[in-house]
């Protein structure tokens, strides 16, 4: 039995199917942006002039639509590794610290070394997703052993990880070479991702995230581990029932989320910077942008690819917007709250229908 | 999706058409400037001073400009594209030191596009540098701020410990000892260009330790108004901005005027003297003759006139000069700063290092190159100092 | 300069800088009491900054500055608890999103104000009489600004109202077990609303002292991460008013710190001390008695469905 | 006592019906209570005791029926107006809040017109003069999860004296106590009665209604059975009320055909979820083609022993040899391997993914297995197989198998359950609560399938609180009362009434030779 206030009435949908979910996201999204509409004719620009803008910026050159690719590959990369987290069970906010230990190591890797060409950006790829991982475990231990929440250790270690990445680059890891500004070195050109032809797109973490959307897709829904997780995520109780350690799932989950995301951060490092540098300048939201990309998606791995390119749009947009219209940057922001906020307006839609009017007990 | 497909592809074609058929620039012709600035020009200091210089350029009748705030480090290559895409530049200026081998990249992309890039030292034949730098400036302010303490002890608050904030620290570190042999220069680091609270309990630990005066490198007014609060004097970072927070205590400050160097290097371009195939050697480092920098508490007001008295009164005992007051000597050395051939460099020898290295043996200057990347401290500097050499 | 004097400073700056994390702290240990994780602090606390920077400057005077921050920021956090309270979303999802706005909104309105004095700021003040007790008297009572003794009062005050007033037991209540509360006639909702709001206003008076009255200006960004800090302290003071004002002043006198010991310690490792902290204070107690003592609210981040369970 | 005309009545309802979807809990029960006495609800669970005395406390609405306080038809919208009307409620599980002190717990949700703030000096001199006059000692200052579960049923007492309340309702409030510490509430009952304070006692222990209540109002399946003077009744008699004996379901049962022990258990204890003893030392043996039904009312060791059987908890003491293993040392999933089904008490909370599709719930247990699981990988085409299977065999009504089971009906997810955990020839069932909340036909098809199991040659333990049931598909009948076992009956040669005094703690079997 519910009860609610007398003017809202909300009762249990069972089990929304797939379209429901699809349109309400959409219909969500649109409201949002008619709402940062309103906030640009208030900031008197057109909003019809800015989404054409932006429209334009994004898809209307070869460099706008590299760009949005480019904007999207971290995103896609977490936000495919959230989804498997979410689906655990796991609220996995610490993405954007994962990321900054994956540069770190990748950038030890690529600077220190020493190894042979050829077997650089490979081990690069494999520390970076051992680091993130390991970032990821603590807290997954420490939530499946003593029942510590996730969101806070996940929060604080993104910290962590900033004042890790201070302290080398400030410190032992300074570069001689970069005449004491606080910068390692360039990396060696062996460990510069190589790009897609003339772009900025760095082609092995976009392979990386788009094969990890299908394989992990492909593990979720079909394999025996991804049934596993699912059984936990949706019914922990169900789960110990049929035997399932659930411990043994969160850690396996945060693995491949905080493993990703430590992927991610070599995307950055070694596509972008080829250089550990400022971690803000490395991060940039990443890791929290990428969590909206995986609720959007509806924790689908596959639907990440869509949800993360169209976030690609957006920090594209917000580019375009700047120079274009010299709009102010924050207005990205603006617009991630807004999206947010229609979301989570929409998933109550999703698991509730809403009646408005009479007090009716239902039973 | 074939169709719209197609239209992308359609309108890719001609945005790749139409870069393509941009031409190199035309001397003599409109010309379009474009900025790219690492913070919002909205700030108290670093882009805000760059922004200033654009404005300069704009006022030129044959230039127009456009720029970019808040661009984060490794973004500025896209950023450099769309510019010259949306907005057709000729010209491409990037203004922090992170910006550096994103600009080469775009300066080897955009042959026919001229770049110019402040604080670095990469070049390319499209390619020029330029810095406007202020270690005479913070010279003179070290003269003002000995001659001025009380305790002995004035105050810096350093962004990060980097060669180029290093040789600002050590040149207002001799212009303290010029004026003032028995004062010392305290310094504490708070490891960002923009950090608010950790500027202002930077300036509160060195009040705790003593200090009356100070000058800084952080791009709020943050410093000049904890100063202000506890009576104490401060000299501005990029000038008049500043001082109107604290207008009774800004002795006097740092300013540049990077229009200066923007104008003379764009007026060769629009004579044709400079193209995108010459300027590889092209590297402005404009100090006080040049007119780039200068000090100033407000605008039009070298020394906040409240000081004055004080500082006419301040008798130091000179080498060459004898006994000469304070402003008498800032004046001087002004003048022999700003003059056409510099007749006085701080970093003249015999210098040692608070280490008691030499650093500069007797009747040698610094070259620029020992400037930009100095490490060493200078005798009277107090204070942790990362990266110091044994 | 004499170690007395350095001391008396250090402690003087340390009230300061910690005032604002515990003006926060102290909203976000009323939210997390009745339940509601608000993740925002730093969205209400940014959006308190503007509001207080622009209402002073606009009206020039600085407690109409305060207050209306703290009314503005108070109204924000109702989309919080619209969200979490009345659409039972997840409380996560929001907070982010309540941050990620009020940074935004308050980037782009805040344009106009960057850059300005502002030219009736906060005074500091000195109580007579106590600021002449030796040591204690020059490091409390000299030369702070009235909120500084604001945070400790309200630290007080709400640490009374939350452990010797009804309304605190209703509080605790729904934040430990809302099914209870709710079948002993108390509005679930209704509490956490308010106490959503108490964090809300809380927040906004935060960040208008900053902008009012410890560094009377307006720039984009200036909280600089302190609402953040403030989640860690809030689970730091194990939820619990008076211990948020010494945890407040704690992680504070760290930051300060930093820069007195500079020479001696890494600045690093200091910044990353709350947070490293504040898990190890989860790890302490997260079992046994220490669980019940000092632990979290039982319902926190749970919304609450009467019927449910 | 009983003669109506010389005492006023305290409670009357009557014609009280309550339906929840798939069950009506209370079907037109009338009550009456007599102002002070103490008055007991007997009857097994699941029949509608507690219900009718939610209702009573507000928080259900009855949907037919009315309800007289003193003689005057009120209506109860919520606890808060029950409490208005000075009717209390201690219930099984305590509404008190763990982390607050006695004071706040009982200060809490009140407004006794002093402003915001607290007199806790008021507050302990009425709790102190409640106390003395109860003897109702608690420290009001320590804090609930300091208390022991006897002390904290006082602090639920105490709060509701102190809302003044004169009528008390007791929902089983022994299940939770030592002896000693029901010997202390019997005494603090007696106490309030003769204070003038009517008490309504919810228990299934024969022995409390006889030792405590004035008059006892017995409940079978939602309807009052009777209402009788205690001293006037006995043990049997209301035993046998309790009951029933009415035999609603004819299933054939062929004579079994035993097979060779395949369980032992010896000296089984466990403990409950809040950390008591559970299981005291339980010991039986289970052969092939056999149904052993675990008759017992509810919470006496029921749901841990099917918990401990297969893995689910951890058992402190004792074996259970199933073969070559001792179940308590190993997991649920070796237990599963090891061909021991389990249709658990709650098949949606714990037996399926509502979310998740029938396809996919059936073989929540067996996707690891070779048939449907290769190289790691689901086989879907197996899996739609198997399930396409299910849904003929088990008459499963869902559109299509790729439907989530939360959709589906009660009836329809148990014969999903069901279908599952017999579909490997489990070696050994155990079938807890399998025809709860069903309707005629799903249960009697869930009794004919484990009927088949056993025929099959599979041991089957039931625990079932339906002795109807029990007794019809057992072959033997062990009754369980406090975790132990009170004997083991041959199903056929059963009296009922002695079984109810079994289950009620009364008798112990003797043991045989």
């Amino acid at each position: 039995m519910i009860k609610t206030p007398a003017w809202i009435q909300i009762e249990r949908r069972p089990s929304p199917s797939g379209w429901t979910v699809f349109a309400i996201s959409v219909v969500a999204i649109l409201l949002a942006l008619i709402v940062a509409g309103l906030f640009f004719q208030f900031y008197g620009v057109s909003a019809l002039r800015a989404y054409g803008d932006i429209i334009k910026g994004a898809f209307g050159s070869r460099l706008g639509l590299t760009e949005t690719v480019r904007r999207m590959i971290p995103l896609l990369v977490i936000g495919v590794g959230l989804t498997v987290a979410f689906r655990a069970l796991f609220w996995n906010i610490g993405a954007e610290g994962q990321l900054l230990m994956g540069a770190v190591v990748a950038s030890g890797i690529a600077l220190f070394s020493g190894l042979p060409d050829p077997l650089l950006i490979p081990a690069m790829f494999l520390g970076a997703f051992a680091a993130g991982a390991l970032w990821g475990i603590g807290p997954a231990i420490l939530k499946a052993k003593l029942g510590i929440n996730d969101v806070i250790t996940t929060l604080m270690l993104n910290y962590v990880a900033i004042y890790v990445v201070h302290w080398l680059i400030l410190g032992p890891w300074k570069g001689p070479t970069m005449r004491g500004f606080p910068y390692t070195d360039k990396f060696p050109t062996a460990a510069f991702l190589p790009m897609l032809g003339g772009t900025r797109i760095h082609l092995p973490t976009l392979a990386i995230g788009l094969a990890g959307a299908l394989v992990l897709y492909f593990v979720v829904k079909k394999t025996r581990v991804g049934f596993e997780i699912r059984v936990v995520g949706e019914n922990p109780d169900a789960a110990k029932y049929a035997g399932i350690s659930q411990t043994k799932i969160t850690v396996l989950a945060m693995v491949i989320s905080g493993g990703l995301a430590g992927v991610a951060g070599v995307g950055e490092v070694a596509g972008v910077h080829h250089m550990l540098l400022n971690p803000s300048s490395i991060a940039l939201s990443y890791g929290y942008t990428a969590i909206i990309v995986a609720w959007l998606a509806r924790r689908n791995p596959l639907a990440v690819i869509l949800t993360s390119f169209l976030f690609g749009v957006i920090m594209r947009g917000g580019d375009v917007i700047k120079i274009s219209l010299g709009l102010p940057f924050q207005l990205v922001n603006v617009f991630n709250g807004l999206i947010l906020f229609f979301l989570i307006g929409s998933e109550v839609l999703i698991r509730y229908r809403i009646r408005f009017g009479t007090v009716k007990e239902t039973s | 999706m074939n169709k719209r497909f197609a239209l992308f592809a359609a309108l890719a074609l001609v945005f790749v058409l139409a870069g393509a058929a941009f031409a190199a620039y035309e001397p003599g012709t409109k010309m379009t400037v474009g900025f790219v600035y690492v913070g919002p020009v909205g700030d108290y200091g670093y882009s805000y001073a760059h922004n200033e210089g654009r404005l300069a350029v704009e006022a030129l009748p044959w230039a127009d400009t456009v720029y970019v705030e808040s661009v984060p480090e490794g973004q500025e290559g896209p950023v450099i594209d769309d510019l010259i895409a949306t907005h057709g530049c000729d010209v491409v200026i990037t203004t922090s030191f992170g910006f550096m081998d994103g600009t080469l990249d775009a300066a080897l992309r955009h042959t026919d596009v001229i770049f110019g890039h402040a604080s670095g030292f990469k070049r390319a034949p499209n390619m020029f540098t330029f810095m406007a730098d202020f270690y005479q400036v913070y010279y003179l302010n070290g003269i003002i701020a000995g001659a001025l303490t009380k305790t002995n002890k004035v105050g810096y608050v350093g962004a990060f410990p980097i060669p180029e904030v290093k040789r600002h620290l050590n040149a207002y570190a001799m212009g303290v000892r010029a004026a003032n042999p028995d004062a010392e220069v305290l310094v504490r680091w708070i490891y960002s260009w923009f950090d608010p609270g950790a500027a202002a309990e930077a300036t509160e630990a060195l009040i705790a330790d003593g200090c009356d005066a100070f000058a800084f490198t952080e791009d709020s007014p943050t410093v000049v108004q904890k100063a202000a609060e506890n009576g104490m004097i401060s000299f501005g970072h990029y000038g008049s901005q500043m001082y109107t927070f604290a207008p009774d205590y800004v002795v006097s400050g740092q300013a540049v005027d990077w229009g200066s160097i923007l104008v003379d290097f764009l007026q060769k371009v629009y004579d044709g003297e400079y193209t995108a195939q010459n300027i590889a050697n092209i590297d402005y480092w404009w100090l006080m003759s040049q007119g780039a920098v200068y000090p100033e508490a407000a605008p039009g007001e070298t020394i906040n006139p409240l000081y004055v008295d004080a500082l006419k009164a301040y008798m130091i005992s000179d080498p060459v000069y004898g006994e000469i007051s304070a402003y008498d000597l800032f004046n001087l050395r002004s003048s022999q700063f700003s003059a056409p051939g510099v007749t006085f460099d701080p970093f003249q020898g015999p210098i040692s290092d608070r280490n008691g290295n030499i650093v500069v043996p007797a009747g040698m200057w610094l070259s620029s190159d020992s400037l930009i990347t100095m490490e060493w401290a200078f005798e009277n500097v107090v204070g942790p100092w990362p990266g110091e050499p044994e | 300069m004499s170690w007395e004097s350095w001391l008396i400073s250090t402690i003087s700056r340390t009230l300061a800088y910690g005032t604002p994390l515990l003006l926060a702290t102290l909203g976000e240990i009323y939210a997390e009491r009745s339940g509601v994780l608000n993740l925002g602090v730093e969205g209400m606390m940014i959006v308190g900054a503007l509001t207080g920077f622009a209402v002073a400057g606009k009206t020039g005077n600085p407690w109409l500055g305060v207050l209306a921050a703290g009314v503005v920021s108070g109204v924000f956090s109702l989309i919080h608890a619209f969200a979490s309270v009345t659409l039972r979303a997840n409380q996560v999802v929001s907070g982010l999103a309540l941050t990620m706005l009020g940074l935004g909104l308050s980037g782009v309105i805040g344009r106009a104000y960057e850059g300005r004095p502002l030219m009736n700021t906060l005074d500091e003040i000195s109580i007579p009489l106590l600021e002449k007790i030796p040591v204690l008297g020059p490091a409390i009572f000299q030369d702070q600004s009235p909120l500084v003794y604001v945070g400790i009062i309200m630290a007080i005050l709400l640490w009374f109202v939350l452990f010797k007033t009804r309304i605190g037991i209703s509080i605790r209540a729904v934040g430990e077990d809302p099914a209870t509360a709710d079948s002993l006639g108390i509005n679930v909702s209704r509490v956490r609303y308010l106490c959503v709001m108490v964090g809300g206003v809380l927040a906004g008076i935060a960040g208008a002292y900053l902008s009012v009255a410890y560094r009377p200006s307006w720039t984009d960004g200036m909280t600089a991460g302190m609402g953040w800090i403030v989640i860690a302290l809030t689970i730091f003071a194990f939820w619990n008013p008076i211990s948020g004002m010494f945890g407040a002043y704690f992680f504070a006198a760290l930051f300060v710190l930093s820069f007195r010991l500079q020479a001696w310690l890494s600045p690093e490792l200091l910044k990353a001390m709350p947070y490293l902290l504040a898990i190890v204070v989860l790890i302490v107690v997260s079992r046994g008695t220490l669980q019940k003592r000092m632990g979290a609210p039982s319902a926190l981040s749970l919304p609450y469905t009467r019927g449910e369970d | 006592m009983a003669s109506k005309e010389s005492v006023p009545l305290a409670v009357q309802l009557s014609g009280i019906v309550k339906r929840f979807p798939g069950v009506v809990a209370n079907d037109g029960v009338s009550l009456i209570v007599a102002r002070g006495e103490i008055h007991c609800l007997l009857g097994e669970n699941g029949a509608g005791k507690t219900t009718l005395m939610r209702i009573l406390y507000g928080l259900y609405q009855p949907d037919d029926g009315e309800i007289f306080l003193h003689g005057k038809p009120i209506r109860i919208p919520s606890p808060r107006a029950a409490l208005d009307h000075r009717i209390g409620m201690v219930h099984q599980h305590f509404h008190l809040v763990p982390t607050l002190s006695v004071e706040e717990n009982i200060v809490l949700g009140l407004s006794e017109g002093t402003g915001p703030f607290l007199r806790f000096k008021k507050t302990r001199q009425k709790l102190r003069r409640l106390a003395d006059e109860y003897g109702l000692d608690v420290d009001p200052t320590a804090k609930i999860w300091q208390l022991t579960v006897g002390q904290q049923q006082r602090v639920e007492i105490l709060k509701a004296l102190y809302r003044d309340a004169d009528i008390l309702i007791m929902d089983e409030p022994t299940s939770v106590l030592t002896p000693q510490e029901v010997d202390a509430l019997f005494g603090t009952l007696r106490t309030l009665v003769e204070a003038g304070l009517t008490i309504i006692f919810i228990t299934h222990k024969l022995d409390e209604v006889m030792e405590i209540s004035n008059r006892v109002t017995v409940l079978r399946k939602g309807k009052a059975v009777a209402t009788v003077n205690t001293d006037e009744s006995s043990k049997a008699e209301l035993a046998r009320l309790m009951v029933g004996r009415e035999v609603v379901f004819r299933v054939e049962k062929k004579p079994p055909q035993l097979g060779e022990k395949i369980l032992h258990v010896e000296d089984l204890h466990a403990l409950n979820d809040r950390g008591l003893p559970a299981l005291r030392g339980m010991s039986f043996d289970l052969s092939g083609g056999e149904i052993l039904g675990v008759a017992g009312v509810s919470g006496n060791g029921q749901h841990e022993l099917s918990e401990v059987l297969t893995g689910l908890r951890k058992a402190t003491k004792g074996k259970a040899i199933l073969g070559a293993h001792d179940l308590t040392q190993c997991s649920a999933r070796t237990i599963a391997d090891l061909g021991v089904a389990h249709v658990p008490t709650e098949r949606i909370r714990v037996g399926t993914v509502p979310s998740m599709s029938v396809r996919e719930n059936l073989i929540l247990k067996s996707y690891r297995s070779r048939e449907f699981c290769k190289w790691s990988i689901l086989d879907e085409r197996a899996a739609h197989e198997n399930a396409c299977r299910a849904i003929k065999e088990y008459e499963i009504s869902a559109p299509h198998d790729g439907t989530p089971v939360g959709n589906l009906s009660g009836g329809n997810i148990q014969r999903l359950v069901l279908a599952r955990e017999l579909s490997g020839s489990p070696k050994f069932v155990v079938a807890a609560h399998p025809t709860y909340g069903l309707d005629v036909g799903a249960t009697e098809q869930v009794r004919v399938v484990l009927l088949a199991q056993r025929d099959r040659g599979a041991g089957i333990l039931l625990i079932s609180e339906d002795l109807d049931e029990v007794f019809q598909i057992s072959d033997r009948v062990l009754v369980i009362y406090e975790g132990q076992v009170m004997g083991i009956v041959r199903a056929e040669e059963a009296n009922l009434e002695e079984i109810g005094l079994m289950m009620a703690g009364s008798y112990r079997q003797a043991v045989a030779e």
